[in-house]
């Protein structure tokens, strides 16, 4: 018998908003991280004057600052552009960008009043192909942006983003398939669940540990999948004049930037949840936490103390990868547009074809004999 | 009751769309719309129950197809055609009415009742209806099951259809660099 | 109310007829091509449709075999169009009566 | 005593649809809170295309390289492998050795492909 349960419709909304509110977070705070870690790097001090009265907070307000700054900015819409076409090119990575945080897997699951809550908005048949798919619509901003500026330099900068993104999506989707069959299924939270074993007496049994090869794949395709340094090209300076970027202004092209970080966010988890278990401790899986605390508190409320333990755990993975992101972006030059399509093509595709080929084996021989 | 009415509703936007698109001047209007439609018709593939179904259409025709065409319409630089609906012969009319009273025919009751008779449902392993949730129906190992083992020649030619596809396009895009260079 | 996959089909019958008048009256080679995907879709909607229909998933496996077929239909007509663009720098139909009996 | 009554929450692909609507909402908001609150002070040097201060030259979009049309066309044939291949990745238990003979040809088919596209140098790029 079907019932409508106003739990789960309550519990998948409040998922929802949680993941909105977290994806549009990122952008502001990454780009407070990233100024002052290039500011360290370079050894200087960067943003540390702006804060409420008369704390400093280390400069957290400046990204308050810049927000309220470009709302205030004078913000006109050049009159040869494709009118159209230029006011609805930023929609195009904020939707996707926030679309794709409902594919986050923050915990396992939580019981409200006997019934069974996924913590994961959507939990679809198909599983982290969902982000695959929204990723892959991302292009349209980019290309749309470059055409309907009417202007040469963000035409080729726009089709050139696009193209270096298309390109990249080949090797990222290759690279992952030999996860999907030694963990047997799509969906990202059995995934994590079975990474929170012991492999061979000591080691966390993680992804990153079953296939090095794919996960190295993976990241530098999410790199250039999110047009990260050394990727970003198409909006590089000295190359072609902020290209696709050329004719935006305030809040227009601060909107560029909020969809990129998101995507780039859940990009993150995504690898997080695939390589390093995701929401489970190394060594202390939430299924042996759950023993322990299961006599003392029972099991209703032991789920609800491990929900924010595992998002604790899930972010603090996240961040440490996102500060590798900031930390390769002013580490490593830019590469040239023929060696970064060569890159793509000629040496990540053949590379995730062997490797899934040599896992497919490898995994035959351990599962069937 | 909500499925039903949703369907309907991407049903309704997914004709109504692609009617507008025909009749646009700006070709990137139409590719647009054409992509808009295209994740209509993956949302009602999602509700019908094909779940890996409705990805795949998004991942490959709504990001991929529609890449290439809007690259397309963007290096032509194709200018806005005049919608010169010219005379109509007798043969299309012809053609319209008889492809419209096929189209009813295979819609209507009779059509259905067709389609389901000789259809040999000796399929390995059933979908579950519809409005379980999506994680209950292993929709995707169905689906992967059936074709790597019923549809296996399919499947095979498949791969001769690509690599045919692969060597025709650079022949065609190596022989249009040619002919540009010789008007050049 | 009809069920849903019977819906679905009626669904496919119209966006059906839609991408055949699209074909039938318009004179560009890129807008016929795109009323040829509108007519692919509708196709691969009835699939999907009649597999919910009989509860099998046959229809879902065929839907796979149609998209690539129009994946590499799409490829390879574009190269046409953009070859066919360089040598008589337009792509109306009219054009194209090289070979006119 | 097996659970009979089965709960079901609202379909699963509202959530994506009511965020693709909020992205909507939020991109035309933004912008236009911005058009309302900014100062509107156009001058005829900031309504000139772009140039870096070069006078323009030429309309935008005249001539184009074929490079670009060809790396789409094969993204997505390399696509549809792709999909292929998840497709056997879920039922890779049920399909066992026999299924690894099989993609294994495609796989091989393709990659003629790919060689023959990497000796027609179709993607280089300089």
């Amino acid at each position: 018998m079907i019932e409508i349960s106003f739990t789960q419709i309550i519990s998948t909304i409040l998922l929802m908003l949680l993941g909105i509110a977290v994806g549009a977070q990122v952008a502001p705070i990454m780009s407070w991280v990233e100024r002052r870690q290039c500011a360290i790097i370079q050894r200087r001090l960067g943003p540390n004057r702006v804060g409420f009265f008369q704390f400093r907070l280390l400069g957290l307000g400046q990204p308050i600052a810049d927000a309220i700054k470009l709302l205030f900015k004078e913000d006109f819409v050049p009159p040869y552009v494709h009118k159209a076409f230029y006011v609805l090119a930023p929609v195009v990575p904020v939707a996707t960008g926030l679309a794709v945080t409902v594919a986050i897997p923050w915990g396992s699951h939580v019981v409200v009043n006997n019934q069974i809550i996924n913590l994961q908005a959507v939990n679809l048949n198909s599983g982290f192909l969902l982000i695959f798919a929204l990723s892959s619509l991302a292009v349209y901003g980019v290309t749309l942006a470059g055409w309907s500026s009417n202007n040469k330099y963000s035409l080729l900068g726009g089709l050139r983003a696009s193209a270096q993104m298309v390109s990249y999506e080949v090797a990222m989707g290759l690279s992952i398939i030999p996860l999907v069959f030694i963990w047997g299924t799509l969906d990202l939270q059995t995934m994590i669940t079975k990474q929170s074993e012991i492999l061979w007496g000591f080691l966390p049994n993680w992804g990153f540990i079953h296939a090095p090869i794919s996960f190295f794949v993976f990241i530098v395709t999410i790199f250039a999948e999110t047009n990260r340094l050394p990727f970003d090209l198409a909006e590089s300076e000295g190359e072609l004049v902020a290209g696709f970027l050329t004719e935006y202004g305030a809040m227009r092209w601060s909107l560029f930037f909020l969809g990129e970080y998101s995507m780039m966010f859940v990009m993150c988890v995504l690898t997080v949840s695939l390589f390093f278990g995701g929401y489970e401790l190394p060594w202390l899986s939430q299924h042996y936490l759950l023993e322990i605390l299961n006599p003392q508190v029972g099991e209703v409320l032991a789920r609800w103390i491990l929900l924010p333990l595992g998002i604790i755990v899930l972010l603090t993975k996240v961040i440490l990868l996102m500060w590798i992101f900031v930390q390769v972006r002013f580490t490593i030059p830019r590469f040239r547009y023929d060696q970064l399509m060569k890159l793509g093509w000629i040496y990540l595709l053949p590379i995730a074809l062997i490797n899934l080929i040599i896992t497919a084996i490898v995994t035959a021989i351990v599962k069937f004999h | 009751m909500i499925t039903q009415i949703s369907f309907l509703i991407m049903g309704v936007m997914a004709v109504f769309l692609s009617a507008l698109m025909i009749t646009r001047k700006w070709p990137v209007t139409s590719a647009m719309l054409l992509i808009v439609v295209m994740m209509l018709i993956a949302g009602m593939y999602g509700l019908l129950g094909a779940h890996f179904s409705a990805v795949a259409q998004i991942i490959v025709y709504a990001g991929a197809i529609m890449v290439v065409f809007v690259f397309v319409i963007m290096l032509l630089n194709l200018p806005p055609e005049e919608l010169r609906y010219g005379r109509i012969t007798i043969g299309e009319l012809l053609l319209t009415a008889l492809g419209f009273i096929v189209a009813l025919f295979l819609g209507t009751k009779v059509g259905q009742g067709y389609l389901i008779s000789n259809l040999n449902s000796n399929s390995l392993i059933n979908a579950r209806p519809p409005y379980y949730p999506a994680s209950m129906n292993e929709n995707v190992k169905n689906v992967s099951a059936l074709m790597f083992t019923d549809y296996l020649w399919a499947f095979e030619l498949i791969s001769f259809l690509i690599l045919v596809a692969i060597v025709g396009a650079i022949v065609i895009a190596k022989k249009a660099k040619v002919s540009d260079a010789k008007s050049a | 109310m009809p069920s849903l996959p019977e819906l679905g089909i009626y669904f496919s019958l119209l966006l059906f007829i839609t991408g055949l008048f699209g074909v039938m009256f318009r004179k560009n080679l890129i807008f016929m091509m795109l009323s040829v995907e509108v007519m692919l879709n509708a196709a691969n909607l009835a699939f999907i449709s009649a597999s919910s229909m009989t509860n099998t998933i046959d229809g879902q496996v065929i839907m796979f075999f149609v998209m690539a077929v129009a994946a590499c239909e799409a490829g390879i007509g574009l190269a046409l169009i953009i070859s066919l663009y360089r040598a008589k720098s337009s792509v109306e139909i009219d054009d194209l009566r090289i070979l006119r009996g | 005593m097996e659970q009979s009554v089965y709960y079901v929450g609202m379909n699963p692909y509202l959530p994506i649809l009511l965020i693709l609507i909020f992205g909507l909402a939020l991109g035309l908001g933004v912008s236009g809170v911005s058009l309302f609150l900014g100062p509107k002070k156009p001058n005829s040097s900031k309504l000139e295309v772009y140039e870096c201060g070069l006078p323009v030259t030429s309309s935008a979009e005249n001539r184009f390289s074929i490079k670009f049309y060809l790396t789409a066309i094969l993204f997505i044939l390399f696509d549809i492998e792709t999909i292929f291949m998840y497709l056997w990745s879920t039922a890779f238990d049920y399909l066992g050795w026999f299924g690894i003979v099989e993609v294994g040809i495609f796989i091989a088919t393709l990659s003629i492909g790919y060689i023959y596209v990497l000796k027609r140098g179709a993607l280089r790029w300089d």
